[in-house]
């Protein structure tokens, strides 16, 4: 599974997974976006998951902790593009809240807002 | 129309998605629909992970058993292990339930699989073992919307 | 880096499919490339087809297991079945040679199952069985060439 | 596995075949095939193997089968685009003088040729 990790400037990355995030993958893909969340400056995390083709309860447990990484500075968890059946899980763990229906680059228009205060 | 396997395997984490693409492979027949092929694949996932996790500790040695048997268009599947057993069940059940924290479980393993399946029982014997037997029922089949 | 696991169903032709993929599954660790998978499970597909169309004729009742272990880059799969076993494995062995030509059997299995793997062993009790024991080496991983 | 039989004009059928030949999905084809070349007319069975993933020794059985069928009336059997694992299972069996390099499109204006004696 190769995933893509993206920094948009100082404060957003977006995590776009790919193939299966299972109890075994997450290991990887959490070792290489916990540095980055340390580092500081980051106060939002998009997680897309439209070249996800399966997650289960581990994949809650991976946003999870990063969210309570980010509490701390107030930072903000944004998911897009769940599957029906990821959108039922996440709505178990009540993560429905963050779950957003635009694109990527509408979320990334109106973050700029957000953001940068403007 | 029936048919039965049997897999077993070591509890290493790679074989997560061993135990799922058999699974899958094994209700073929079914011809489900991509939701219910999805939540079956979750419903594995998780009891098979809790195997490895909870039931050994990811040591790589203590054995899985996944039976499964389809009848007709019921598929009842009973993953096996021989690892630490859970002492209180209905504790273990409730919903963000986990004795693993900080290993980011979300306690939702058995919330997921009573949910996406038609029946989940738990028999375990503290340090003796767990079998977990999940049963799903796939609806009739129908023209629309099915897996080409 | 090690891996083994078993797998036991019964003797209905779906169950090839079935063998082919958990066994393609078994071996992604080892990253094969497109031809060395594809050759391996040629090979599975001889063996487990040969156990349900010759060992027990279809009958949908007897079993057949497959052991699987993986050491670094190298399989040793055995197919087991409990049926009417081989008389004459020596002939069984020699290409073109089949028991069911009224089946168009082609009498190549054991051919391919020699030419696709590094080691190929026949232990077969008549009315009692038969085990074939499958080695197979897998070529050390390079950039080029993988599945991705 | 849908597999794809056409029949051009009155001596040519094109068997196209899709996904996976075992033995589990030999029954099905044949059980197409045969009644088409019992009925007579035919002279050239052409094996299109572009969409087959997979082929076990099966799929020899299946083409000597019709091979055999196509003797009396000296019938002509053409192999194409085999993967190169199956290039390896015809060689064993000794079909290699039947496959063909050409396209498609190429055999049946070569074929139109042969079969009408032009
Ligand atoms: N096979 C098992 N062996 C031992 N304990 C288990 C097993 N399955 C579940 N448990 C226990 O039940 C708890 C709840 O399981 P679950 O709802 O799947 O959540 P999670 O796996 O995220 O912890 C686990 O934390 C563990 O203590
Ligand atoms: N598992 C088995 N049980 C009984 N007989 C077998 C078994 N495997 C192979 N044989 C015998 O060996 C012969 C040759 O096998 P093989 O080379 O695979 O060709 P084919 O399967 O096309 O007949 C078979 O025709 C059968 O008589």
């Amino acid at each position: 599974m190769i995933h893509e990790v993206e920094r948009v400037g100082e404060e957003i990355i977006i995590i776009r997974l790919k193939g299966e995030l299972d109890h075994h993958s997450t290991t990887d893909i959490r070792n290489e976006i916990v540095p980055l969340i340390k580092n500081g400056s980051i106060k939002v995390l998009v997680w897309n998951l439209k070249d996800l083709n399966f997650m289960d309860s581990s994949g809650i447990g991976l946003i999870l902790g990063r969210m309570r990484e980010l509490a701390p500075i107030e930072g903000q968890t944004i998911i897009v593009n769940p599957s029906p059946t990821m959108k039922k899980i996440f709505q178990f763990a009540g993560l429905s809240p963050y779950i957003y229906n635009e694109s990527e680059i509408e979320i990334m228009s109106k973050l700029g807002g957000i953001v940068y205060g403007q | 129309m029936d048919n039965e396997i049997t897999l077993s395997f070591i509890a290493k984490s790679e074989n997560e998605a061993l135990a799922r693409m058999v699974m899958s492979s094994f209700i073929a027949a079914i011809d489900p629909t991509i939701e219910e092929l999805s939540e079956f694949k979750t419903v594995i996932s998780e009891a098979v992970t809790n195997a490895i996790v909870h039931g050994y500790e990811e040591d790589g040695v203590g054995k899985i058993e996944i039976h499964a048997q389809r009848i007709d268009r019921e598929i009842i599947v009973s993953i096996v292990d021989y690892g630490r057993g859970i002492r209180d069940v209905s504790q273990a059940r409730e919903p963000l339930f986990t004795t693993k924290p900080e290993q980011e479980r979300s306690g939702m393993g058995f919330t997921i699989m009573e949910s996406f399946s038609d029946d989940v029982e738990i028999y375990s014997i503290p340090d003796r073992g767990t079998t977990v037997t999940i049963t799903k029922r796939f609806v009739p089949i129908q023209e629309s919307s099915r897996i080409v």
